[in-house]
């Protein structure tokens, strides 16, 4: 049983990411289950999301003590509350940021140590691109399934699809191809951010050719 | 518990409160009564009213049985319907909501109608009949009340008219503008197609003569003969009484009265002697009288009538003297009883002739001498069922005891034909019972819509004088069916369904138009709602006797 | 078909399947998925012939319920916590005028303080209203439940709550099966009520009873519910047997030696034994409970799982032959009487009066705190040991109660 | 329906039947083969109005679907004296639920009625004054903001009758309720700002809103033709006089109820879309006095300790319902 912790803030798609990433695994004929944990918040506020991938039945209930995988959908959130917490020192991390992997280290002790186990990505600025909205889910999920391979691009591509429609489909299909692709260029750089933002992103932004999926313009083609 | 088991939602089938009975709940119980309305009470004739009201109402064919109706009482509605001083309608208890219902001219409304469709009485069945034989003396009013109630019995009836046609008094002392004379034939034919026998010019000298061969005679001869006063009066001044001179121009034999005629007397007489007179030419009818205005025996009606076409009168006035062209009056003024007293002061007024209307007596040759037979006060002593003192003679109308009217001589001739009836079956006379009246203040008025009184039309006052033309016009139908629909229907049920629709607690059920209704005393919890809110008074709440 | 579907839209769609001809609701946190999707089903026309009525308060929402099964229809409301609460004068109606409505409750926590998530405390109230109410530890059972649950209504003309834990269930997106629309239909035929506003022939219903028959409708509604238990356990078994697969049970029990995975009625397994620990709940503990067994038997402490998902009528032979001759009976309850205790303890305590089998009440996971394996391993733990109380509080911050009050 | 001029009839269409009048232009309540919704049976007390007013609507309601008719009823006197296990005195299909709750059973059994194609089967709810305005309000206001295809009609006897007279927000300033005892400085129920329930109704635009009286049978049967004529949310209040309550004679229920309407303490109208559209004008004015005076829960106005304050207020109240509603007919006179 793989388990992921998904950290963020109201608005910014934690519930969703869950989802997306349960239906991911699902897609690929494991057993899922999302369990978003609410609170009465509104926007803004921290929100935590669980998710379960297994071969077998899933049968338990709890919260998600110590996870496989965490996801940090905002960067605040780094040095307000321990995101890792429970986390292996062998678990892995998705941290949406312009700040290097060993910058997370260094503001959160409990962030994975082993190399090529952290990610970040600058998935607001991918989002902002690609998407034209500041909900990252789709971004990190690209980058999670590059960093852990638990799920596929294809996979999560479907999921996306499924959930969504259109513009706001293709983008958020173009988000996690990007950081996809992000992650396999900058994996083990443990020193590597992206400070420059978007602008930097674009210095090293591989054609599209090169993708796993290719870039879709037109939502037709993607929906397709 | 009813049911056998409770059902699962413990619910009950529609009405099954059916079995429980609410009328243990009462202290009183509502009662339906038919009470006497004023104006049946007031009827001299004995009319019931209300009942023939409420047939009219309905229109259409409740005309006829409106008529129907109240032909049972009195014969001659279209008679009625224009010479009655209908006391009625001054006991209608509508006066005190807005205006009095006229109930008169609804009765004429009527009885026109049925001359127009030619509706006849209905003779009566075969046996009925009775084979008995009565002899009625008289055609006036109460001889042909009396003969018609005689007939409707089942008796033969053989009328006897002294003059030339028949309707006496109604002929010969009511002038042609208030009762023309088709009317009069029209009903007097009626009457004698149920097979009343009828003979004019047969002055009964020999009352036992005449009487022989019948089983019972009813004597109505009327009150024929004007009263004189002894006045000082010059040769050449002309006097004559007021019922000669009705008699006269009803005949078509009208005296000559001069330009300027005084008519001394303050009754109905004397308001139909003055009108009479302008219509025979006279330009200057003036009446004197030795009272005040409010003392005046005259119906208001006729009063009115008098005064717009042109009459004047002089109110507390005596004639002392009668001359050639002028009467010398004396002034009058009251005393503290109310009696005129002599002043000693006098005036004249220009007169060619002097018309007297100060009252009638009863020709009573007939019975002069007759064994048994009494008279009192000028008329014809009568028991309670107007049997004189001799077994088998009855009187009624003007020569017996009673108001002078013409309705009071139909419903005399009602009641002597009642006495009659008992007297030749041997049966007790049972006098009609008095009920219970029903009063203004046992109706709930709020129910009544509003409606002011329809007057009749009446002949522009210039026309009147000109003739003898019928100056009060009948209702129209819309406005006599208005009339008839004023009616209060006081004390009697006329099916308005509020005690049906009010009664909160469904205890009434309504039988059917016609058949009114019946209330449930299994159920009926007494709340009085019905009685209080019953337009026409007739449910009374009566205590329980537990 | 396996899909992986949010409890909420599941059990939308189950209630769809079901064709209810009135849907209302007044929105309360965790059910409101649930009305939602249902308000778009019927929008859409997905869900034909059904009026959805937004009403203006959980009151309204039983009450339009009451009308709209009183005049026959087949009815879908949902609520939890203070909204139950709210309509609670409703919900005693309905079951007295023996409607059978269905009735999702998104078990939330009782105000105040006021919460918005998970236990049991909204319809484990409404315990004495003649309600069934029946649990689910899964979106699966939840989405079984919700059409075995009209067909017992329906059955029996007794209103049903259909009870699953709010966000933890409700928000939570699983791996589930939902029947055919063809499947439902043939297993739940149109609506037959028993009595019903009929103007063909016009009855009274919900009548005033006075002393003289009182006592025999209450009996009645006993009865009812006493026998209710049958009716319950047949429909089930149907259902499962139209399905050809495994589903909700009033009772089931199991172990780690079980022949089937969640385990089966009491008919099908062995009751508990000596050296063995009864662990009794209702609801998604249940999972987490077992989940934990297997490294609780590395302990060496041996776990019988007795898992009630009927509680309204409360199963208690049964109950007590799962218990068996088991060491002990750990009840994990999951609302509270103040003063008293668990709720669910009190109804399993009664059951087993006379088994002189030693009962520990654990009130776990009030209003929203979560259920760990752990913290339930702990708990295990101690009743093992002999040292858990008649009534504990699971993961009970002494620190924050000490010197309180 | 709307009101024709019907030539002079006797007693037009101030009473139950009228013989005169063509079979069309009778009333209901004149049928010999009424349906007599509530019969017979029933346990209201002498004189109780309610009973009567219910009648009067359903019979009504009941000739214009011809029979396709359902109620919900209010816990109140109305339920508790019709419908005591096991007789019923409805002849019609009927559901008692709760006090506060007919609108909303109401809705849901048109709901039922709509989803099985049954529109033709229409829906009434009735209850008291509390169990509309007071404790029931919340309920009929959302029936109405929905527009619901009920018509819901409240009898307002004006206090709390079922459970021993208790002052309710229909409890008129000064009457003496078991709650607001004549006793103290300003005895009786206090001067509040009152609680009409028909210009609530008014206030969420609904098709139809009317009121009448237990004193004018056709201008309430017309109400309830034309409240039928009209689908979604429709109210008609109807003052409905309690004997027991306000101490009157139990024959005066009906007298009661027109005094309230000609003194202009209860003004009656119709209002569609919330606009007043007609007014029952005064036909004959009465003071204030007149109304109160007969009714025992306003004795303490009158007689030795009379409290010209108190009438001064209500005669105040009369006369702006009779600004407000133009109840004068022209000329301003009745």
């Amino acid at each position: 049983m793989f388990q992921v912790v998904i950290h963020g803030r109201g608005g910014q798609g934690v519930v969703t990411a869950s989802e997306l990433l349960a239906r991911s695994g699902f897609a690929a004929g494991f057993q899922v289950q999302a369990i978003p944990s609410f609170g009465s918040e509104r926007m803004g506020a921290p929100v935590v999301a669980y998710t379960r991938i297994s071969t077998e039945r899933i049968i338990t209930r709890e919260p998600i003590l110590n996870p496989d995988a965490v996801i940090v959908q905002d960067p605040t959130l780094l040095r307000t509350m321990n995101v890792f917490d429970g986390l292996a020192p062998d678990g892995w991390a998705v941290v949406n940021t312009r700040e290097s992997p060993n910058e997370v280290r260094e503001a959160c002790p409990d962030a994975p140590r082993a190399g090529g186990h952290l990610a970040t990505v600058p998935a607001d600025d991918i989002v902002r691109e690609y998407l034209g909205r500041p909900i990252p889910s789709a971004a990190l999920l690209g980058a999670f399934a590059a960093l852990t391979h638990q799920i596929t691009l294809e996979a999560l591509a479907a999921s996306i699809n499924r959930l969504f429609k259109g513009k706001v489909a293709a983008g958020n299909v173009n988000s996690a191809n990007v950081a996809y692709q992000w992650v396999l260029d900058h994996l083990g750089q443990e020193d590597a951010g992206a400070h420059g933002g978007i602008a930097h992103v674009d210095v090293d932004r591989p054609s599209t050719s090169e993708l796993p999926i290719p870039i879709a313009g037109d939502p037709e083609v993607t929906n397709a | 518990m009813t049911s056998a088991t409770v059902p699962p939602g413990l619910s009950a089938p529609a009405g099954s409160s059916a079995v429980y009975h609410t009328g243990s709940w009462r202290t009183e119980r509502p009662v339906y009564m038919s009470l006497l309305p004023p104006c049946s009470a007031a009827c001299p004739a004995g009319e019931d009213i209300q009942a023939w009201l409420f047939e009219a109402q309905e229109a259409g064919d409740g005309y006829e049985r409106a008529w129907r109706r109240l032909t049972v009482e009195n014969p001659l509605p279209a008679i009625m319907g224009r010479v009655c001083y209908h006391p009625c309608q001054a006991a209608c208890n509508r006066v005190q909501l807005d205006e009095m219902v006229g109930i008169n001219a609804v009765e004429r409304f009527l009885g026109d109608l049925a001359i127009a469709k030619g509706w006849q009485f209905e003779p009566p069945a075969g046996d009925r009949l009775t084979g008995r034989r009565v002899l009625v003396i008289g055609s006036g009013p109460a001889g042909l009340s009396a003969a018609y109630h005689l007939r409707m019995s089942g008796h033969e009836v053989h009328v006897l008219e002294a003059k030339t046609e028949f309707g006496g008094m109604l002929r010969y002392g009511i002038p042609a503008y208030r009762l023309p004379r088709h009317v009069i034939d029209a009903e007097v034919a009626r009457l004698e197609a149920v097979g009343i026998v009828l003979q004019a010019n047969q002055r009964v000298e020999d009352l036992a003569a005449r009487a022989a061969g019948y089983d019972a005679t009813v004597v109505c001869v009327g009150a024929g003969v004007g009263a004189h006063v002894s006045i000082p009066a010059a040769t050449a001044a002309k006097v004559l009484d007021a019922v000669r001179l009705l008699e006269e121009t009803a005949a078509g034999t009208p005296p000559l009265l001069g330009r300027r005629v005084a008519i001394y007397g303050g009754g109905n007489t004397a308001m139909d002697a003055a009108r009479t007179a302008r219509r025979l030419g006279a330009e200057d009818a003036v009446i004197i009288y030795r009272r005040t205005k409010a003392q005046m025996p005259a119906h208001e009606e006729e009063y009115k009538d008098a005064i717009s076409e042109g009459i004047r009168v002089k109110w507390l006035s005596t004639i002392a003297e009668v001359e050639r062209g002028k009467v010398v009056i004396e002034r009058m003024e009251l005393d503290a009883g109310g009696r005129p007293q002599p002043t000693g002061v006098f005036d004249e007024v220009e007169a060619d002739t002097v018309v007297l209307a100060i009252g009638q007596d009863a020709d009573l040759d007939i019975v002069e001498g007759v064994p048994g037979m009494a008279v009192e006060r000028g008329v014809i002593a009568v028991d309670e069922r107007m049997m004189t003192g001799v077994p088998g003679v009855f009187a009624a109308g003007d020569a017996a005891p009673g108001d002078r009217t013409a309705t009071y001589a139909v419903g005399q001739g009602k009641l002597a034909a009642r006495g009659v009836d008992a007297y030749l079956r041997g049966r007790e006379f049972a006098a009609p019972q008095r009920v219970a009246q029903a009063t203004f203040d046992r109706l709930n008025t709020w129910y009544y819509a509003d409606a002011p009184a329809q007057s009749r039309p009446e002949l522009e006052a210039a026309r009147r004088t000109s003739g003898f033309e019928e100056v009060v016009q009948g209702l129209s139908e819309a406005s006599a069916l208005f009339e008839a629909r004023r009616c209060m229907s006081c004390g009697n049920c006329f099916e308005c369904d509020n005690c049906y629709g009010l009664c909160p607690d469904d205890v009434i059920r309504k039988l059917g138009e016609g058949k009114k209704y019946s209330i449930d005393l299994n159920y009926c919890k007494g709340c009085g709602i019905c009685a209080a809110e019953c337009p026409c008074g007739c449910i009374e709440m009566v205590p329980e006797e537990r | 078909m396996l899909e992986l579907l949010e409890g909420s839209q599941a059990v939308a769609r189950a209630v769809g399947l079901a064709r209810p001809g009135v849907v209302c609701a007044y929105p309360i946190s965790p059910q409101t998925h649930i009305v939602e999707a249902l308000s778009g089903m019927v929008r859409t026309g997905k869900l034909a012939n059904c009026d959805y009525i937004n009403v203006e308060s959980e009151f309204a929402a039983m009450s339009v319920s009451i009308g709209a099964s009183a005049a026959g229809a087949r009815v879908y409301t949902a609520t939890a916590s203070q909204g139950l609460l709210y309509m609670a004068e409703a919900v005693y109606n309905a079951s007295g005028l023996k409607l059978p409505i269905v009735m999702t409750v998104a078990n939330r926590a009782l105000g105040a303080p006021i919460n918005i998530w998970n236990d049991q405390s909204d319809s484990l109230s409404q315990r004495d209203s003649g309600w069934l109410q029946l649990f689910a530890v899964d979106n699966q059972e939840a989405i079984d439940l919700h059409v075995i649950a009209y067909k017992v209504a329906e059955e029996l003309s007794l209103p049903v709550m259909v009870c699953m834990d709010g966000f933890v269930l409700t928000h939570a997106s699983d791996v589930v099966e939902l029947p055919t629309q063809e499947q439902v239909d043939a297993f739940l035929p149109p609506i037959t009520p028993l009595e019903k506003l009929d103007i063909a022939e016009p009855r009274s219903m919900g009548m005033m009873a006075g002393p003289d028959v009182f006592t025999e409708t209450k009996y009645l509604a006993h009865m009812a519910l006493v026998g209710a238990s049958k009716v319950i356990k047949r429909v089930a078994d149907q259902y499962a047997a139209h399905l050809g697969r495994d589903a909700w049970q009033p009772v089931r029990v199991w172990g780690p030696d079980s022949p089937s995975e969640r385990g089966g009625p009491v008919s099908a397994e062995r009751p508990a034994q000596q050296g063995e620990i009864a662990v009794i709940g209702m609801g998604s503990v249940m999972g987490t409970m077992q989940a934990a067994v297997p490294r609780l038997k590395e302990q060496g402490i041996k776990i019988r799982l007795v898992t009630l998902g009927s509680y309204r009528p409360f199963p208690a032979r049964s109950v007590r032959e799962a218990i068996g001759t088991a060491d002990r009976v750990v009840v994990l309850d999951r609302a509270l009487m103040p003063g008293v205790g668990g709720v669910l303890s009190a109804d399993v305590r009664r059951s087993m009066a006379r088994l002189g089998i030693p009962m520990h009440s654990v009130i776990a996971g009030l209003g929203g705190r979560s259920i760990t394996e752990r913290s339930l391993g702990k708990v295990l733990t101690q009743a093992k040991a002999g040292e858990l109380g008649e009534l504990e509080f699971m993961d009970l911050k002494r620190d924050l109660v000490e010197g309180a009050g | 329906m709307a009101k024709t001029h019907i030539p002079f009839m006797q007693t037009g269409t101030l009473v139950v039947g009228n013989r005169l009048l063509d079979e069309e232009d009778r009333a209901v309540q004149s049928y010999q083969n009424r349906p007599s919704t509530l019969t017979r049976g029933h346990r209201a007390c002498q004189g109780c109005a309610e009973a009567l007013a219910a009648r009067w609507v359903l019979d009504t309601a009941m000739e214009v679907t011809q029979g396709k008719l359902m109620v919900a009823n209010a816990t109140g006197c109305l339920e508790v004296f019709s419908t005591l296990y096991p007789e019923s005195a409805w002849r019609v299909p009927w559901v008692h639920s709760l006090f506060a709750n007919a609108a909303s059973v109401a809705t849901g059994i048109a709901a039922a009625n709509h989803a099985r194609g049954r529109d033709d089967i229409r829906v009434i709810a009735q209850g008291g004054d509390g169990g509309t305005g007071d404790i029931g309000l919340a309920c009929l206001s959302g029936m109405f903001e929905r527009n619901d295809d009920v018509l819901y009609v409240c009898y307002d006897n004006q206090a709390y009758m079922n459970t021993g007279v208790q002052r309710s927000g229909a409890t008129p300033p000064a009457a003496r309720t078991a709650t607001t005892p004549a006793v103290g400085p300003h005895p009786g129920n206090v001067f509040g700002q009152g609680k009409f329930v028909p210009k609530i109704a008014m206030a969420h635009d609904i098709p139809y809103v009317a009121t009448a009286t237990v004193a004018d049978l056709r201008d309430l049967e017309a109400k309830v033709r034309k409240a039928m004529s009209h689908r979604g949310a429709r109210y008609i209040h109807i003052l409905v006089t309690c004997p027991l309550g306000w101490g009157t004679k139990t024959a005066d229920s009906i007298k009661m109820a027109r005094l309230a309407t000609r003194c202009g303490l209860f003004p009656v109208f119709e209002a569609e879309y919330g606009e007043v559209t007609a007014v029952t004008k005064i036909r004959s004015q009465a003071p204030v006095e007149d109304y109160l005076r007969p009714q025992r829960r306003f004795a303490h106005l009158f007689g030795a300790k009379a409290d010209e304050a108190a009438l001064e207020r209500i005669r105040g109240a009369a006369e702006r319902n009779i600004r407000r509603y133009n109840l004068l007919p022209e000329g301003g006179v009745a």
